[in-house]
């Protein structure tokens, strides 16, 4: 039964020409405020952390008496600087779907390599701070590559190199702090980012700046340069990605890196808000680095966030704590009151996206 | 009424928690407001520091502080420059101008007591005695240092660097083990002891808790008669050394410490004079006891009865 | 030859693809259609056997380096990103920078040329009207998608265009568009595979049939020799298959 | 263009009669050694961390002098058993996809109130047990309706219960622990999980006994019940589970409620352990717990892993601590190997699960 | 009626199904077929309306519900669970326990009549040899889990079997067995819901066609009544439809 080939489809489908040619359309909503206000919120999801923000320093303003001063205001941004850069760090390495376990450990042992460096060996500061800063970068390129070339998730990476890291700190350091007076006589440059400028009450640390300047870094390659669709898209769907043509390990091993090079700046920073370095600090800062990117409203799915919502995010924590310390609230409620924090925001954050979509 | 604040190492340590208790009276006694402050984790100092500064801001007259580490001074060096008073409890802080006063026990006394005490006790079979060290953790955290070598000077066993822990090479030191200061690490570090040797008859623990530890452990591999020592003095630590569970236990007194330091603070608020050392030494020492029923010549103890009077919580 | 652990994927596959043809292949599910052109287009790297473009032997290590070739595929899973924009998607992989030392050095992305670039592309197929080219695509529906992996392949396409099973999940109407595609493409000269289970579509556009089966190449017939019933009697393995015909 | 209706199908699919009926079966490799091995590897994954085990008891008892003796391997078992206990309780949460940081914390709080309603307020230890299993399972609750009804992620949901609950354990307990001599005097049964049976030189605490006890129920729970059958379901996709009819939200608040429930009976074993009740120690437990069961072979997407190498996992890891601490090494190169171990236990399972595929 | 956020998905969609019929439910990708039966089924809970089996308002909250029912669905995504056994996966939910007091109070699954039943029901529909009931289901081919999943719907729908899509993915071969079993459903009485883009294939089964558009019911017609064309034409809105018919 031979046929005819080449004929213009199938005897079904002549009718096709006439057919409506517009794709489907539903019924709209009217554009009523609560409508617009969703559509603005769906587009700016950040709008959610910074109104939180906003809400939480008039409550706190309201509560504690001294809190609405520009002294406390410019304390809180202090406390949470070296929080913000490591968020910033534990950000890119979320968006790919990944989570850092180490971030701490390379933050504390990259100060730790500066400092000795500087202070026991007598190398000059700028060197030793290249030398930690590519420290910094290349434990995060071996949780990159531990991640991508021999595949495990990165949860366990992170969990192994925490031990790992942490181990290689105590040895290395001997247990032993560097001394602020030692810091300050070998090498002041060390604790540059300690030092402030004082407009009327309020005062701004170079460590404050440096979070602002390196979040709009990293805003802008996140939104601005391939490099940052790329790393969304991994964080999206990894298949996808390597389908489109994305190199997956080579990006991934980037981010983790700049993560850990990143770390290794935290930990510069760290030295200048301490005033000197020591093997254990900032012992917390893996959790609070992960609660203000969560609160931030950056999907642990990967993919979806930002890195302002994270820097409101460690804001948001710190306005908590100073808050309610000032409001002479007892350190076990405060923990309580951070744990509810960040089940609250997340819900928050989340029936929102549910209630914009 | 005036503002004082305590800061302890963490919130999780009986010690602090008594200091703070005892603090919080002694405020409320002297119509001060009182507000406390932990660290996290003992050698941190990034909390702490945080804490200096919101009390600041909150208007502190005094402030109180066990610090985690020397590298809150600077901090407390700007909180002395806005008009603070500086307290250092238990622990003196190594720049002299972080603190306008230490309220200390002497843990390296503390220490040298315990092990004075158990030398003593052995008597000759001192020379060939097998000894375990609990200590917190390998961080060389202060007390934890002081106390560790000043029970090794104690039984006379030379200590080439009195900054750092186990720097001796005495073949009667068996080793030193993780506790964390805890019941929980007490037992498994004296487990990983035993197992290395199971002929330990000294066992030295850097509080109550890890002692508690080591008798439990102990008990379970079927141990009797071995010396196991202790500091800091608390109730139920006493009562362990009543029940021969701890042979002896240098107490401290840290309701002291906390009362004379919101009695300073109280004072300093009214008229501005600061409180003023202990004769010969560089700072208020609130003084230690050794406390055992089983005391020895040459070095001078309580028994418990008089432990648990002065013990605090 | 490609094996997945103790399964035998693919082997013995030959396939030859002539310039400006469409060669549909077509097979049982499971025959390992999906398999050769993941080897022909890099996601996967065969274990044995090569790759000539032009007669070249190429190398394919990844997607990349097959795109960086001309070959362009539409992959049964469609391989977009759902959270990002329409635009976004279709460069992925080879964003525009924006001219001059804010491209060169710091490397910035011309958002606006690639929006135009992809709403031209988007209405030149005339496969649908999207609103918003900023729209990311988890919030179109599954033809619409289709439609921005389609356009997306025949965009860039410069050598060959891979499209596996294109219109499975499409309507009537769709697919009919995806087929006047698939003929455009063709008349500008680039050639294109084509699998399907879609019979009448098949034997519509395909200049070449290759029929696979249990891994390998079973023949190749041209549509205009046999019938559909024949075609479907080879791949089923109903008929015997003829000696190799093209 | 009328046609007939109820055709026997399109003219082209005639020869389908005909058609080969057989499933399509490629080539299969030889049966050789290589392949039977990698056959039942696959079939009982848990025979690798089994491996991992035998394998490291034998090196250390070639490195440390003392270590194969019947009292250093009870010791080992004594030592893992409420990590053991706690990592069941930790592989019923990872099943079904989800992670638990909040073990510890309900874990301690759990062990305070039975302490001190049984010391403290005389109550009969029969019941100060019963209700610290029921506040256990409470807080479990807690945690799966978090997880379910709110729909947060379970990292995020324990993350804040464990702040939540830490503070409710200060705040309960005034950081005052329950003194062995008191509990013995008061209620001696607290501390049952601490009396142990000897065979010669071994010995085997009821903890040890409890701690194979529950492996074997709660193996058979998910092996032979329905429930077990929809944990797995959950785990491996939500979506499929749901649109299959299991009740999702209320089997997993039962998994959460369960894993509650093991951790206030590890509260019980935990006081045998230690012989007294304090708000402090078990610190590391919630990664020790995760350790085990990724050691163990169990995947953190949820879906596929064994309880018996969760069991096998803690065991491992207690051989590496006590190995290496019997070997004289110092804590921090005991740190750097339990973090190698890690990453390497995983690799290893990772390779073999492709090389066995 | 259902809603996503903004978009209404379904508005208006009355349904009816007589017993021992195949209805076929067509239309454009997007119009909402998908979202119909999820309603019907449970999946998802409709924001308005009702659903009635045999004349009596149901509720269903779950798919739980409508399975218990006696509905029984296979939907597009398949909804099988890919680590577990296929016996397992036909019997999720509703697993056999053993007699007596190992199944009654130590609630004990019967591994074996589970195994036996599932074997039994695949052989039996003659879709395939499965050569190991405990199998993963990720082990399956596209064509074998779809299998699966369609015995499982006919194994235990007694009320009303739905099929969304079920032979997208399917070869000509498979998609036949589809068919076949479709129409030995319907000869034990048990009333079939089909969602199909395939013309002839619906026209070949359905006793009357529902064509979805834009949410909404158009018109029911009879296939012998119309054309294929006829229809098309209804579904994408190039002829007017009939006032409603059936
Ligand atoms: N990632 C994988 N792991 C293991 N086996 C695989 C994998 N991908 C494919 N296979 C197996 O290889 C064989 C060929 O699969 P392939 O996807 O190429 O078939 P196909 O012809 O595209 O089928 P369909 O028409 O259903 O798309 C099948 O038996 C399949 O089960
Ligand atoms: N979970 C969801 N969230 C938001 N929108 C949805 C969701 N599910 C479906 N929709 C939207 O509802 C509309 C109807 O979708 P539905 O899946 O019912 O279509 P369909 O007729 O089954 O299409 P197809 O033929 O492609 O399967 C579409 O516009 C779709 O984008
Ligand atoms: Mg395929
Ligand atoms: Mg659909």
């Amino acid at each position: 039964m031979e046929q005819e080939p080449k004929q213009a489809g199938s005897e079904f489908e002549v009718g096709l020409d006439a057919a409506d040619k517009s794709v489907a359309s539903f019924a709209r909503d009217d554009r009523s405020i609560d409508h617009i206000l969703r559509g603005i919120l769906r587009r700016n999801p950040t709008i959610i952390p910074a109104m939180v923000l906003v809400f939480s320093v008039i409550c706190f303003g309201i509560i504690a008496p001294n809190f609405m001063s520009p002294g406390v205001l410019s304390l809180v941004l202090k406390q949470v600087t070296v929080t913000g850069v490591v968020a910033i760090a534990q950000t890119l390495i979320i968006l790919t779907a990944g989570i850092d376990l180490s971030v701490g450990a390379i933050m504390v042992l990259s100060s730790m390599i500066m400092g000795r460096l500087a202070v026991d060996f007598g190398i000059p500061p700028f060197f030793a701070v290249t030398i930690s800063l590519f420290v910094g970068a290349l434990m995060g390129w071996v949780n990159g590559v531990l991640v991508t070339i021999v595949k495990l998730p990165p949860f366990i990476v992170t969990l192994g190199t925490l031990s790992v890291f942490t181990a290689l700190l105590l040895w290395y350091s001997g247990s032993q702090s560097i001394r602020g007076a030692d810091i300050r006589e070998m090498a002041p440059s060390l604790l540059f980012f300690g030092h402030s400028l004082r407009f009327g009450g309020f005062v701004l640390t170079y460590g404050g700046l440096a979070l602002i300047g390196l979040a709009i870094l990293i805003w802008y390659l996140l939104n601005h340069t391939a490099w940052g669709r790329h790393v969304h898209a991994i964080g999206d769907d990894p298949d996808a990605a390597m389908l489109s043509g994305i190199k997956i390990n080579r990006t991934l091993i980037s981010v983790y890196a700049l993560a850990g090079l990143i770390c290794g700046f935290a930990g510069w920073v760290a030295a200048g808000r301490v005033g000197s370095i020591s093997p254990i600090g900032f012992t917390d800062i893996n959790l609070a680095s992960i609660t203000a990117v969560v609160i931030g409203g950056t999907s642990l799915f990967g993919g979806r966030g930002s890195i302002l919502g994270s820097v409101l995010g460690a804001m948001i924590v710190g306005v908590f704590n100073t808050g309610l310390s000032l409001a002479g609230v007892d350190d076990y409620w405060q923990m309580f009151a951070a744990g509810n924090l960040v089940l609250i925001a997340v819900a928050l954050d989340q029936w929102l996206r549910r209630a914009t979509k | 009424g005036d503002l004082t604040c305590l800061i302890t190492k963490n919130n999780t340590n009986p010690f602090f928690v008594k200091m703070k208790e005892g603090a919080e009276a002694a405020a409320t006694a002297a119509g001060m407001d009182f507000q406390a402050y932990a660290g996290v984790t003992d050698g941190d100092a990034a909390p702490q520091i945080n804490a200096i500064e919101n009390c600041v801001a909150a208007g502190a007259k005094g402030i109180l502080i066990t610090p985690s580490n020397d590298s809150v001074g600077p901090a407390l060096i700007d909180a002395r420059t806005a008009g603070v008073l500086v307290i250092a409890l238990d622990t003196p802080l190594a720049d002299k101008n972080a603190q306008d006063m230490t309220f200390a026990t002497d843990n390296f006394e503390a220490g040298l007591l315990i092990g004075q005490w158990a030398a003593a006790t052995l008597g000759a079979d001192a020379a060939n005695a097998k000894i375990g060290m609990l200590d917190i953790n390998k961080d060389n955290i202060s007390v934890d240092v002081a106390r560790d070598t000043g029970f090794l000077v104690g039984f006379g066993i030379d200590v080439p660097n009195l900054n750092v822990m186990g720097s001796e090479t005495d073949p009667r030191v068996i080793g030193h083990e993780t506790s964390y200061a805890s019941v929980e690490g007490g037992v498994t570090a004296m487990e990983n002891l035993l197992a290395r040797e199971p002929d330990i008859n000294v066992v030295y623990t850097i509080n109550e808790p890890a002692a508690e530890g080591a008798y439990q452990a102990l008990q379970n591999a079927g141990k009797t008669g071995v010396l196991v020592v202790s500091v800091d003095g608390g109730c139920p630590g006493i009562a362990s050394v009543k029940d021969g569970v701890i042979g002896a236990t240098s107490q401290q007194y840290p309701l002291l410490m906390a009362s004379k330091g919101v009695e300073a603070i109280a004072k300093f608020a009214a008229d501005g004079t600061k409180p003023s050392a202990s004769d010969g030494l560089t700072f208020f020492n609130t003084g230690v006891n050794l406390v055992t029923d089983a005391p020895v010549d040459g070095v001078p103890s309580i028994d418990s009865d008089r432990g648990t009077e002065l013990c605090w919580g | 030859m490609k094996r997945y652990g103790t399964v035998i994927a693919m082997d013995g596959a030959d396939f030859d693809l002539y310039p400006g043809e469409i060669c549909a292949v077509i097979g049982d599910n499971g025959a390992g259609k999906s398999t050769l052109i993941k080897a022909l287009s890099g996601a996967v790297v065969p274990d044995h056997g090569e790759v000539l473009v032009d007669g070249r032997p190429v190398n394919f290590k990844s997607p990349d380096d097959a795109r960086s070739e001309g070959i362009e595929t539409v992959y049964q899973n469609l391989a977009l990103s759902p959270a990002l924009s329409i635009a976004n998607n279709m460069f992925l992989g080879r964003e525009m920078r924006k001219p001059g030392v804010l491209g060169s050095v710091f490397r910035m992305m011309d958002h606006k040329r690639m929006q135009d670039f992809a709403r031209d592309k988007l209405s030149e197929l005339g496969l649908m009207t999207i609103q918003n080219i900023n729209q990311a695509v988890e919030t179109l529906s599954g033809g619409q998608r289709q439609g921005v992996a389609v356009a997306r392949a025949a965009a860039f396409g410069s050598k060959v265009i891979i499209l596996d099973e294109p219109t499975a999940a499409l309507g009537v109407k769709e697919s009919r568009r995806v087929l006047e595609l698939i003929l455009d493409v063709r008349s500008r000269g680039i050639p294109i595979i084509l699998i399907s289970h879609n019979m009448p579509h098949v034997f519509e556009v395909a200049d070449r049939i290759h029929v696979h089966r249990l891994g390998k190449r079973l023949c190749v017939i041209d549509p205009r020799d046999y019938t559909m019933s024949d075609a479907v009697a080879f791949m089923t393995g109903a008929k015997e298959a003829p000696e190799q015909a093209a």
